[in-house]
């Protein structure tokens, strides 16, 4: 495209990523005399989303929660965005202090060294440790004492 | 009653197994890699559990993250499904260590049948008919011969330290017996430096033909019938068919008695498949397989039972909700596996399914976790959908699956459903007039060019 | 045999139809309004021609258009579905007179059942039971009492002129009737200048239960047991069921035998219904539907029997494939009849199907012309789908129609599902305790409101 | 088009490769005066034209004409979307002679009054006449004798 083309396809491209990142269906960008409107209609996104899942909405009990508050995917999606999320590498029951009356590992504001303790999660009557994968200060803790998490489930997060 | 299962497989066996739990009232786990988060499965369980990356060693296969996932859900049992854990006897161990139900035979025999040597000494033990040979070395050609006009001709001279093709020849009268007993020996000599040699019953055209059984782990059992699963593309199933087109009724109910009969001796519970090769007439067993199998449904097409209901009940502790005297065949069923490949060269096609519409009406089944939108994943097995039709007849039952077949619409993926269209239509397929190579054959020969 | 079909419908019946003629190895011949251009029967089918614009009276309902359809595509049947000439005597004599197979009852059988009281006197004549009354006008209250207790309380006083409800009164016991007979009397005469009336016994909470037969025209006839339709709103069939939960298999024989045998003494050709109101017990004939209904699949699932193949091999003179006695009930069968429509205030919702993903797995079926992408025209009826479950027993048939309506998904417009979801978790469904008043009822009551 | 267009058309092909591209289903952009918007409704086209047919494509032979050269959907297509057709009223065989050893009622190049007779259509042993519902120039005829016509199919043009 030429460069006295009225835009710039570039910015296209980028309110192209941004509406999916951000997941809405319209952006209209307007400066000085240059207005830019995209939009995406989301039935494609939404068959993939939607599919088996109107029906359930419809008729199926919300998906229960393995426990605590939200369900996991919930709770997954909170977190997992964040670039300092530190991930549970296994399936099982998180604890924050080494015994029931110990104080916790870390909280929010911790300074933490990389390998230091965070968690342990508890599989198959084994207790493991979770230790920081850098240093860092704890922004934020997503689990409780006794909560379950799932592969991949965002535990804290170190920044 | 078991009150909530945890479905440890994916794809459309895990729901498959989501349909008999919900249809029994039971409270459904799907556990899943991050590649399968987005599963059919997953989003109809009441419950899901990310159990790990894609790779299956990490996700499907590792028992602790399957039984953690029990842990923090509180599932009191476990259906396998086939692959990944099913036939893993230390998975049944390590949950009745947990205290929780394994969908599934019982350890000892998961074991002995997934040992070749062990399986066959146990089914000759129980009175199935297995290949026969000569039961250790052979050095005398006159005592070669004696044993060879036992067994029939023609007959293979393999190397008693063998493998993978050297030192085997093939007899096919009297005459040949001396020479293939030598040039084995020599063979065998060079390749191993051991010139014993064994001879067993040679199988040229052979159909594989397997009976479906049912146990209740105290000495109940029943065989539904059989399915023929000869068309095989590199010993993968392609096309399954029940009754075979080879058995007649009489048939049918003598080699079905003589597995049931060993199922009660063997005290066996759950599903399981004894899987015979048959030729002229007569059945030499290959192996059993302790699991519910791909090829189930035509099983429950022509008798009217839901295998994996049946396994949960048993599982359970319930009796068989049927005796023998209950199961009829009635018509016939066929099975296509659809797979995401290319139909002539067989490459995987993984990707984005852009349209998928599947055949309805009489006498039609699709077991399929696959919908419009959904992406194949590249970690798995290419099955996206098993299409299964009953007819009256066999010959209804083809005009149907024709029908079904041109019916069927996968778009963004390449499937195999073109293959299917071109067999349905195959002279030699209509008249069940095939064997374990035919498919080999006619693939090799170019039987997806014609037009 | 034909050789080649045309099918003067459109929707789900045509593309049963078209699988019907497939699976028999027919050619089809699709005929269509500018509306349904885009049809699936119309893409699956081997020839199509458009025969008129959407109006119904210029297109499906076009007699000429039709024959001369058949003309330029050599069609040597026609097949009409239900609905649109389906039950039109003279459409059968037009085809007869150009040659050209009806596949349906002769002309004449057509006739007589169209006509409500030559209908209801013909039942009488072979046998089938009709609601007893006075068979003519009543004045004395003493004989009114005679024929009141010889038919049993509660009776109707309807006035022989009568309509709409005018000059009708119930009468519960014998103390109510001379007051009853007054009043009608009275009522009969201002409305009607005609004081006669007469006596009917009157149903309280009738079941509507039908009778499926067949008939070879040359005096060959059977039953294939019945359906229970009673759920209904507006007087449409809305969730039909096989066998019905009030009957026995004493009662089913012996009202199916009274069906069979009235077909065989009429030579009925092809399939029909003997439609009944039930209760405590006993059958009064309503009328006699004259063609393959909407709800045949339920009777489908229950014997393995193709009514449409049955249908087409009849009127192509051949003999029903089955006698009686190898006809058998299997299981049960529920249909629930899918409309565009909202599922509380039934708008009809016709437009585009964003989209569409029918349930699968053991026992379910589901007949639909729809497809995504689909747009459901306005000028039609708004059904676009029935979902078939069928069950070793009534209960499994129940928990598996639950699981298939969890997995069904139409997006795009208003569908009945939701209705179904709840009537499948409603008790009195579940214990099959109901009638006709029941679903009008049960949605006046709010039942749709529940969480 | 000519050269004093209000637009650059090559700017509306970059809009529709950009829209592609990016999966977007609208993009507007305004500078100064000038405006242009592209959007592209993904869903309906696409599968309206995927459905069914590629299983038909692929395993049934291709529809049957009915008669003559092309199947008729095809026959049809060829003249429908002119203004000037003349459309079937019903379905049956066209002729366009009165009898067979007579010449054709019009040909291209016929000039018609309103009336005037075009061809006859059989159907159910009746011929009946089809007339020229306006005054006019034949441009095109579509069918042949004895040709299988159905309801609405393009008979002939006049212009």
């Amino acid at each position: 495209m030429s460069k006295n083309d009225p835009f710039d396809p570039e910015l296209v491209r980028e309110l192209a990523k941004l509406i999916t990142e951000t997941d809405l269906t319209e952006i209209e960008v307007e400066k000085g005399d240059l207005r830019i409107r995209v939009a995406r209609r989301i039935e494609p996104v939404h068959v993939q989303v939607a599919a088996p899942a109107p029906a359930l909405a419809a008729v199926t009990p919300a998906p229960q929660p393995v426990a605590g508050p939200g369900s996991v995917p919930e709770r997954a999606r909170a977190g997992s965005g964040h670039p300092g999320a530190v991930p549970s590498p296994m399936v099982g029951t998180a604890y924050r202090r080494p015994s029931p009356d110990a104080k916790v590992f870390v909280d929010v504001g911790s300074q933490v060294e990389a390998g230091e303790k965070l968690l342990l999660i508890e599989a198959m009557k084994t207790f493991n440790e979770i230790v920081a994968p850098r240093a860092g200060t704890v922004t934020a803790v997503f689990v409780e004492d006794g909560q379950p998490v799932e592969f991949g489930e965002p535990l804290l997060v170190i920044e | 009653m078991f009150d909530k299962i945890l479905i440890a497989n994916r794809g459309e066996i895990a729901l498959r197994i989501l349909r008999a739990a919900k249809e029994l009232g039971i409270a459904t786990v799907a556990v899943h890699s991050t590649a399968d988060a987005d599963a059919m499965h997953v989003r109809l369980a009441d419950e899901s559990v990310c159990i790990g990356p894609p790779a299956a060693r990490d996700s499907y296969l590792n028992i602790p993250s399957i039984i953690a996932a029990c842990e923090i859900t509180g599932a009191d049992a476990v259906h396998p499904g086939y692959g990944f854990l099913s036939e893993n006897a230390r998975f049944a161990e390590v949950l009745a260590h947990h205290e929780i139900g394994f969908i599934g035979p019982k350890a000892e025999h998961i074991r002995i049948m997934g040992d070749k040597i062990e399986a066959k000494r146990t089914a000759k033990r129980l009175g199935i008919p297995c290949v026969p040979g000569s039961e250790g070395g052979v050095e005398d050609p006159v005592e070669a011969k004696r044993i060879a006009a036992e067994i029939g001709y023609p007959v293979l001279v393999k190397a008693a330290s063998g493998g993978g093709g050297r030192g085997m020849k093939v007899a096919r009268t009297e005459a040949d017996l001396e020479q293939a007993l030598g040039m084995a020996r020599q063979e065998a000599k060079a390749a191993f430096g051991d010139d014993a040699v064994y001879l067993e019953k040679y199988l040229e055209k052979p159909r594989h033909i397997e009976v479906q059984v049912l146990g209740d782990g105290r000495g109940n059992a029943v065989h539904l019938a059989e399915r023929d699963c000869s068309l095989q593309r590199r010993h993968q199933k392609v096309w399954e068919e029940g009754g075979s087109p080879a058995l007649n009724a009489d048939m049918r109910a003598e080699i079905g008695g003589i597995c049931a009969r060993a199922m009660q001796e063997l005290k066996y519970l759950g599903a399981g498949t004894v899987e015979f090769l048959y030729e002229d007439g007569r059945f030499y067993f290959i192996e059993m397989n302790t699991r519910i199998q791909v090829e189930h449904p035509v099983t429950e097409m022509i008798t009217g039972i839901d295998l994996v209901n049946e396994q949960i009940r048993v599982a359970a502790g319930l009796p068989l909700s049927v005796t023998q005297d209950e199961i009829a065949v009635s018509g016939h069923a066929i099975e296509c596996r659809i797979n995401a490949e290319h139909p002539a060269t067989f490459r995987p096609s993984p990707g984005l399914i852009t349209y998928f519409h599947p055949p309805g009406g009489l006498g039609v089944r699709v077991d399929s976790a696959v919908f419009q939108g959904y992406r194949i994943p590249p970690n798995y097995d290419s099955l996206i959908g098993k299409l299964i039709v009953h007819g009256r007849t066999r010959n209804e039952c083809l005009m149907r699956l024709r029908r079904a077949l041109d019916e069927f619409v996968v778009d963004g993926v390449d499937t195999t459903l073109p293959l299917f269209r071109t067999l349905v239509r195959n002279a030699d397929v209509q008249n069940g007039a095939y064997d374990i190579h035919w498919l080999e054959k006619f693939l090799a020969e170019g039987g997806l060019d014609e037009p």
